[in-house]
């Protein structure tokens, strides 16, 4: 009877691989890519050729091909997207609808390569990972860019879990990566079990809205929603779930009440490594909230004028908490940092502040989602894809900045930044731009990528008032966060450096890597490149809610 | 037959055992908890008709985690700190948030009531073969659905295969490795100065 | 006669919670590991149960599975961690962990 | 490649001029700086940057001369000519009080494409480059130029290339290598000694105007807002440019804070006006729209052709109907547009150191003279003022209120601070708030043209009066306090009379009923603030609930003329009451005491003719007069009305700064002619005050000891009669003045500390949260998801 059956399933098994398998192999090329750079990094290791071929070079390299690839695969998405209502086109599912191809995942492929390569280049200057240790970090560092890139693709919730799974675990060994240090292995130790604890969460809501809707694709959860009679327990559970789901998202964009680790996690680890996080996990969540809070707003395939009573509730309900979640981060995250002596720590608040700005952007989304507005939530989605691009450059910059600033006078408190700007001018300059566009002041890019995202999340106000609010809270704290910025550059501008300091001496690599990265800050403040941007960022949420 | 009177002593077990690792303030009796609650666990499976599932339960958790754990505890019980006191306050209170949180999902997820939502969604149940999963799952890999969930499905049709998944988390498991190896090896030579502040 | 869904679920929620207690209150840094496994296996037990009585079918038996190989990284790394705290600390007790705080 | 006007061309050109001298003086000064060899470091940054801005008046002016002959700019508009009886109402008519406008122009080639010529619309616009689109949002670096836009380039340019040619003398000694700054010791005594930064100064002035220069022509109010902050980082730089002086890096910090309090409201006004009207833009294009159909701007939008607000009532409140939209049914609702004028003039009041937000003005005053001159009271701070009156058709009546309340509290306020302060700069610098609430009050009372009249006049006497205490600071080696000063006229002559040419400027003083070509004799300041109070008398008598709008500018044209008179006798007439510092006095070189000059010129020419003259004629060329909105409580006065008024108003006003002149005279010029009587009156006091002069006694000596001496003067008087008035004035003087003193100083700052200190309190309270337990880390896990669950429950809608 087996003999039978099994031809058949054979000649349906060989069919099926080779009928999508090649075009979805060749759309995640980019992805294999890094996992054979992975290899290549142990390959190297275990046959000693990494003392010729250091593994910075090798990652470097491999991840300049992966950034090709997704380059690539951007490029023909544009010339798709510029031949008139082929929008659908540029969308294909891989792997059987594990995941999305779309504007959103090439652009934040490239977005997490090119930040990867910045990151790389940051480490070959800094030096945090000696010869030695290369190979791991940059094993950990490709492995956690791996996950996130699934993240950014995700259409499943095994997947969402997976992805989770692989950016964090890496991270974690990535705080801890100085591993002779006491407050590094406790910083780790934290990490490691705050993650793991959220990750449970997250995976326990998964389970708790597979199971109500009996599928794990997300881009089926809006259909299936629709179908339920939204009420009593029900209701209360879907609530839960994707409350929980959110829970794991929200941890890892540090967000309040889930940012515990994230100052913890980033004054313990390296600069590097907080550069690293800061930007690419956050970044990488974004995509993922995005895809999910967008399923929950509301199927596309009913009309705003037929009213799925539960479903306008829970969209309503989740943008107001998220909005919520997002103006008591912001404000959490700007206060905290007042109280800083350590940079890097400060920086961790700042980070919460920012991801909280976002959040507004994503709850505006769901609001004008659920509305039938499709534009003004494209319109946010593309404000916050904006801002994570500028964020970016003026994060990594202000960490790249801390960490070859280590290097120089070996400490990381702001106490001993004080007269720098006399030492390393161009350092403390570039400082001051990533410090700025942090507080969002034109003509810098912050404050364009500020509006990008306040402007919709305003204009959702039309929809429900609390946003109005919302818009209200973010600018008062833009006001508050001037304080703490600037002290910093007190320090360093005003300040006299106190005799007995070590003194900065950057190299003129070190000085042409900080100005690489801050000149952008500028650029995508008042030059043409906004509009190149945010042309993107349109493109990448076209075809997000079709 | 009747699976209820087995499924009433896996369900005590995998309680009991939880419960024993949460009270319990002794590192090797907690370990010991958590093998009986895992290891019933897979019962539980088994009644369920997940066989595999079960399988792979007792062979990668209980045989493979548990172990590791075991080891972790051997490795650091060593000294004074074995029995580590935690204050009346601290386990009233996590008592406290750990009933609310019960209480919380016992609020919206038991109380639905998923027979009629199961109901009124799908005629058929799609319960598996019995006992015999891992073809299935097997078949599922490469995204093909098993002959009995043929028509079962919305959407893709439970054509979802996870071959992408199973690939993608040997390249999961080889850089946990790497990180989990580094952490534990002792490094070689001595750390470069330049690489961190004082401490 | 079967056993409703919502016996599991029950079983589910008592494991869930259980771990996140343990994870909470306990010092031991590897009895807070333990709570992770806890965690971990009441989600698995939601879906393996559901697996069985709704129409997610054979996915949640498979998401089951790679949660358990998962559940093995993740239990590998946070003991190479804890291990790590271990060594720098000279215990594991994770109350000893506060210096970085404010 | 677009057409674009080339009168736009010309000011863009003008605009980016002083951009390029910037980024060469940035990048080059460094090493022109560095010229090894000789104590003196070379000129070459300080050339630069005044070829850079000279060549931008240059351009200016042939742009507004090119304005005057396109558009008629010195022609009277029909409206403006009281002899033509165009407007249909009779005199009595008022009560139904709606003003046709003639002067927005809707002629026979309105709707042709061939606009911005002739008789049609006076304004040309267009855009240079679209930064960047963004859904329907569009970023782009647009022009504006109207008969108001071209006067301001004029004027901040003219104004800019003289105190860039006066700041040569003044920053002079900051060429050395070695510069020594007095005002900062260090902890061994000693002065601290760092490089002369004087390349930098000159860096930091071509980045502000091109910063200023990009604000005024901006024809959008995002790159508006951009430059705004861009004048403000520059104001920044400025200010804290002696950055070792802590109270130079403290008010620069302070002046940002506040300022960024003021952008809050701007910003929400901004997030308004784009999410109701979908544009940035003020009016739509002129040039380079290829014949398409030009997209309606903002001021379009609110105001149809005949100025007019189309609010409806409906059961939700009143809304305002949107013009020239493609939705017909386009609206907002009222408030929402009264809240969105109210946030753009938060952002006024900030940048114009209004009520309450004045603070920082005085502060600002630690930088360098020559930057006071032109940013703190010419350009910057006005900005607050250009851009209310540019926003002026959005503004609805009840902002317009405000506005008008704001500006005489503002006027009333700091004029009498400025009566007790001592510091050359700071007096100078509360006449600047004073003056610059008249002109929002003007805006406010809907005297657009009279409140940018006196914008343009103003900024002339004023930076001759900066300039000439930066003339006396330099001649005084760094002396800023009045009371160690007098008798310098006989050391600097040319600084006492352009100084006294600015004083009478801005007193307003002038010869009644006498005139010279059929022109009064008077200098610019008269013109402008007759016109303001005018406007003031006419609407106080049209809405006499408001009578104080009328009062509060009266009256403080007598303070101003008091203090502002009081600095003069103090500085320059009488005997020196420190003999050392006079003795090393000296006139400044020929480069400070040119600008000087040609400022004076402007100060008492600029508004020749009054209001028929040509300054306040092409102002008028770009004012939009609002129709009354009917059910308003507010009725705006008319020119015709004004016109009414206009001669009592300016006896009044003559009358009452005449008695503030009288008034200082009186205590601080006449007694001084007998030095023994002074010397006998004085001699504790005047010890006293070299030695220490401590605020309060100060205050005494200055208000109740002249008192005495003009008591003695007036001996054929009663004695105790007069006496007792004057102490009773001079009291009510000081004790009024202490308490506004008081509450800028501790109420007003009080509140900022103590929001400041709040925050950092709650900010360390709550980073108590982060204990560093992990235990309690992963308890919050657990409380947060129970939390969030039931918040996200309880915002659940229930039906």
């Amino acid at each position: 009877m087996l003999a039978n059956t099994s031809i058949p399933v054979f000649e349906q098994l060989f069919n099926e691989l080779t009928k999508t398998l090649p075009g979805d192999v060749f759309a995640f090329l980019p992805e294999l890519v890094l996992c054979g750079t992975v290899i290549a990094l142990l390959l190297g290791r275990l046959l000693g050729t990494d003392r010729w071929i250091p593994g910075h070079w090798t990652a470097l390299v491999g991840t300049l091909i992966a950034f090709g690839f997704s380059f690539n695969a951007a490029l023909g998405g544009i010339e798709l997207s510029s031949v008139e209502a082929t929008a659908e086109i540029s969308r294909s599912e891989l792997f059987s609808g594990l995941l999305i191809n779309d504007g959103m995942t090439i652009f934040f492929r490239l977005f997490l390569l090119l930040f990867l390569v910045l990151v790389i280049a940051l480490t070959v200057l800094s030096g945090i990972p000696d010869n030695e240790d290369g190979p791991d970090f940059y094993t950990l560092l490709l492995g956690a860019t791996i996950g996130m890139m699934l993240m950014v693709s995700a259409n499943h919730l095994l997947i969402l879990f997976l992805a989770v799974e692989m950016a964090s675990v890496p991270s974690y060994v990535l705080v801890g990566f100085l591993k002779g240090r006491r407050a590094s292995s406790e910083a780790a130790l934290k990490y490691v079990v705050y993650g793991a604890g959220a990750a449970g969460v997250m995976l326990y809501g998964t389970s708790l809205v597979a199971g109500l809707l009996g599928t794990a694709e997300i881009d089926q959860i809006a259909g299936k929603l629709s179908e339920l009679t939204l009420t009593g327990a029900t209701l209360r559970t879907i609530l839960l779930g994707v409350m929980m789901i959110l829970v794991g998202l929200a941890f890892k964009l540090s967000l309040v009440p889930f940012h515990f680790w994230c100052p913890d996690a980033f004054e313990g680890a390296p600069a590097e490594v907080g550069g690293f996080l800061s930007v690419a996990s956050k970044g990488a969540a974004f995509a993922l909230l995005i895809r999910v809070a967008g399923q929950l707003a509301g199927p596309a395939a009913v009309p705003p004028e037929i009213p799925v009573p539960g479903l306008e509730g829970l969209a309503i309900s989740l943008a107001i908490g998220l909005g919520l979640v997002g103006a008591a981060s912001s404000t959490f995250g700007n206060l905290a940092a007042y109280s800083q002596t350590n940079i890097k720590r400060l920086l961790a608040y700042s980070t919460i502040a920012h991801a909280g700005y976002m959040l507004l952007g994503v709850s505006a989304m769901i609001l004008a989602r659920h509305a039938g507005d499709t534009d003004l939530a494209r319109d946010c989605v593309s404000g916050v894809l904006f801002y994570l691009t500028v964020y970016l450059f003026m994060n990594l910059g202000a960490f790249a900045i801390v960490a070859l600033v280590r290097n120089q006078i070996y400490s990381e408190e702001i106490a001993d930044y004080k007269g720098l700007a006399k030492q390393a001018p161009l350092l403390c300059v570039a400082m001051a731009v990533c410090l700025f566009s942090l507080v969002g002041l034109p003509p810098l890019g912050g404050f364009v990528a500020k509006f990008f995202v306040l402007a919709p999340v305003w204009k959702a106000g039309d929809i429900h008032p609390a946003m109005w609010l919302l818009v209200g809270v973010a600018l008062l704290n833009t006001v508050f966060s001037l304080f703490y910025y600037l002290r910093i550059l007190v320090a360093m501008f005003i300040d006299d450096r106190p005799t007995g300091q070590p003194v900065a001496k950057p190299d003129s690599v070190d000085k042409l890597y900080v100005a690489l990265v801050s000149i952008p800050i500028l650029l995508l403040g008042a030059s043409p490149l906004i509009g190149k941007l945010s042309q993107a960022a349109e493109d990448a949420a076209r075809d997000l809610f079709l | 037959m009747s699976n209820q009177p087995l499924f009433w002593i896996f369900a005590l077990l995998t309680c009991g055992g939880a419960v024993g690792v949460v009270i319990s303030q002794n590192i090797v009796r907690m370990a010991f908890s958590l093998i009986v609650s895992l290891g019933s666990t897979a019962g539980l499976f088994f009644l369920l008709e997940a066989d595999f599932v079960g399988a792979t339960q007792l062979l990668v958790y209980v045989g493979g985690t548990l172990v590791l754990l075991i080891f972790g505890v051997m490795l650091t019980a060593s000294g004074p700190f074995q029995q580590i006191r935690v204050s009346p306050g601290e386990t009233f209170l996590g008592a406290a948030v750990g009933l609310l949180l019960l209480s919380v999902i016992a609020f919206t997820v038991i109380d639905v009531e998923w027979d009629t939502l199961n109901a009124a969604r799908t005629e058929a149940s799609p319960g598996a073969e019995s006992g015999n999963t891992a073809r299935a799952i097997g078949l599922r890999l490469v995204g093909i659905p098993a002959d009995h969930e043929i028509g079962v499905h919305e959407g893709r049709g439970g054509r979802t295969g996870y071959l992408l998944p199973f690939e993608i988390v040997s390249i999961h498991l080889l850089v946990v490795l790497v990180g989990a190896a580094y952490l534990a090896r002792a490094k070689r030579r001595v750390a470069d100065g330049s690489t961190g502040g004082e401490n | 006669m079967e056993t409703p869904l919502a016996y599991y679920l029950f079983v589910g929620a008592v494991l869930f919670v259980s771990g996140i207690v343990c994870m909470a209150t306990k010092r031991n840094g590897i009895a807070v590991l333990m709570g992770v496994e806890l965690v971990l296996n009441g989600a698995n037990v939601n879906f393996v149960a559901f697996a069985h009585y709704t129409p997610l079918g054979l996915d949640g038996q498979i998401v089951s599975l790679f949660v358990i190989v998962l559940a093995a990284a993740e239990a590998a790394v946070a003991l190479a961690i804890a291990l790590n705290f271990y060594n720098n600390h000279q215990t594991i007790d994770v109350d000893r962990g506060d210096k970085l705080r404010g | 490649m677009t057409h674009i006007d080339s009168k736009a061309w010309l000011l863009i050109i003008a605009w980016l001029l002083p951009l390029c001298g910037f980024v060469i003086e940035v990048f080059a000064g460094y090493w022109s700086h560095r010229c090894p060899g000789g104590r003196y470091k070379s000129r070459t940054a300080a050339y630069l940057a005044v070829g850079c801005i000279g060549g931008g008046f240059l351009l200016s002016l042939s742009a507004l001369i090119s304005g005057i002959s396109d558009w008629g700019l010195l022609e009277h508009q029909t409206s403006h000519s009281q002899a033509a009886p165009l407007e249909s109402d009779n005199p009595d008519a008022h009560a139904t009080a709606h003003f046709t406008v003639a002067n927005v122009p809707h002629g026979e080639d309105a709707d042709t494409g061939e606009t911005g010529h002739g008789g049609g619309q006076k304004y040309v616009s267009g855009e240079i480059y679209t930064l960047g689109t963004f859904g329907k949002l569009r970023i782009a670096i647009d022009y504006y130029v109207d008969s108001l836009t071209l006067i301001m380039f004029t004027m901040v340019t003219l104004i800019a290339t003289c105190i860039h040619v006066f700041a040569i003398g003044y920053m002079d000694d900051e060429r050395t290598e070695d510069h020594t700054d007095h005002q900062v010791h260090l902890a061994d005594g000693s002065h601290l000694h760092r490089p002369g930064r004087f390349y930098l100064f000159f860096s930091y002035m071509s980045l502000f105007c091109f910063s200023m220069l990009g604000l005024v022509l901006a024809g959008n109010i995002f790159m508006v807002f951009v430059f705004w902050e861009l004048v403000g980082i520059c104001s920044y730089l400025l200010i804290g440019f002696y950055v070792e002086r802590r109270s130079a890096s403290t008010a620069a910090n302070k002046a940002f804070i506040v300022n960024r309090v003021g952008d809050f409201g701007f910003i929400i006004g901004l997030m308004i006006l784009w999410t109701s009207f979908g544009t940035f833009g003020f009016k739509s294009y002129t040039d380079g729209n290829d014949g398409a159909h030009p997209e309606p701007g903002l001021f379009e939008m609110v105001r149809d052709d005949h100025g007019k607000v189309d609010v409806e009532k409906t059961d939700h409140g009143s809304i305002v109907r949107i013009q020239d939209h493609d939705d017909k049914s386009a609206s907002i609702p009222y408030w929402l547009l009264v809240a969105a004028g109210l946030g753009i003039f938060a952002g006024c009041v900030g940048k114009s150191a209004q009520f309450p937000l004045q603070t920082w003005l005085p502060d600002a005053m630690e930088g360098p003279t020559p930057v006071s001159a032109l940013v703190h009271s010419a350009t910057m701070v006005a900005a607050g003022v250009y851009l209310a009156a540019r926003f002026f058709p959005v503004f609805l009546p009840e902002v317009l209120l405000t506005i008008a309340y704001v500006g005489a509290i503002t006027l009333f306020v700091a004029a009498t601070i400025a009566i007790v302060a001592t510091d050359i700069k700071r007096v100078l610098a509360y006449s600047t708030i004073s003056q610059l609430g008249y002109m929002m009050l003007a805006i406010g009372l809907g005297g657009w043209g009279a409140g940018l009249f006196h914008l343009i006049t103003h900024a002339f006497f004023k930076s001759l009066m900066f300039l000439c205490s930066g003339s006396v600071i330099v001649g005084c080696h760094h002396e800023q306090e009045m009371p160690r000063m007098g008798g310098l006229r006989k050391k600097m002559p040319i600084t006492a009379c352009t100084m006294l040419i600015g004083v009478i400027a801005i007193c307003g003083l002038a010869v009644p009923g006498v005139s010279l070509w059929g022109y009064k004799i008077a200098f610019s300041g008269y013109h402008s603030k007759d016109a303001i109070v005018a406007t003031a008398m006419t609407y106080a008598h049209l809405n006499p609930a408001h009578s104080l709008l009328f009062l509060a500018p009266l009256v403080t044209a007598g303070i101003t003329a008091f203090y502002m008179f009081r600095l003069w006798f103090y500085t320059f007439a009488g005997e020196p009451r420190d003999q050392e510092l006079y003795d090393h006095c000296h006139e400044s070189p020929r480069v400070m005491t040119v600008p000087l000059m040609i400022l004076a010129f402007f100060a008492i020419f600029c508004a020749v003719g009054g209001e028929g003259g040509p300054l306040y004629t092409a102002i008028s060329h770009s004012e939009t007069i609002p129709e009354h909105i009917a059910d308003s409580a507010i009725t705006l006065p008319s020119h015709k009305q004004i016109a009414g008024y206009h001669q009592q108003a300016g006896i009044l006003a003559l009358l009452v700064a005449a008695v503030g002149t009288l008034l200082a005279w009186l205590m601080y010029g006449v007694g001084r002619p007998d030095p023994g009587i002074i010397r006998r009156q004085f001699a504790g006091t005047h010890e006293f005050l070299v030695e220490k002069w401590r605020f309060d006694e100060l205050y005494d000596a200055m208000f109740i000891r002249p008192v005495h001496v003009v008591a003695a003067w007036f001996s054929s008087f009663d004695r105790r009669v007069l006496d007792g008035v004057l102490h009773w004035f001079a009291h009510t003087g000081v004790v009024l003045a202490r308490w506004n003193r008081w509450f800028d100083e501790s109420l007003v700052d009080g509140i900022v500390n103590w929001i400041a200190v709040r925050v950092q309190a709650i900010g360390q309270s709550l980073s108590v949260v982060q204990t560093g337990r992990l235990r309690q880390y992963v308890m919050f896990i657990a409380l947060g998801v129970v939390t969030l669950f039931l918040l996200m429950f309880a915002l659940f809608p229930q039906t």
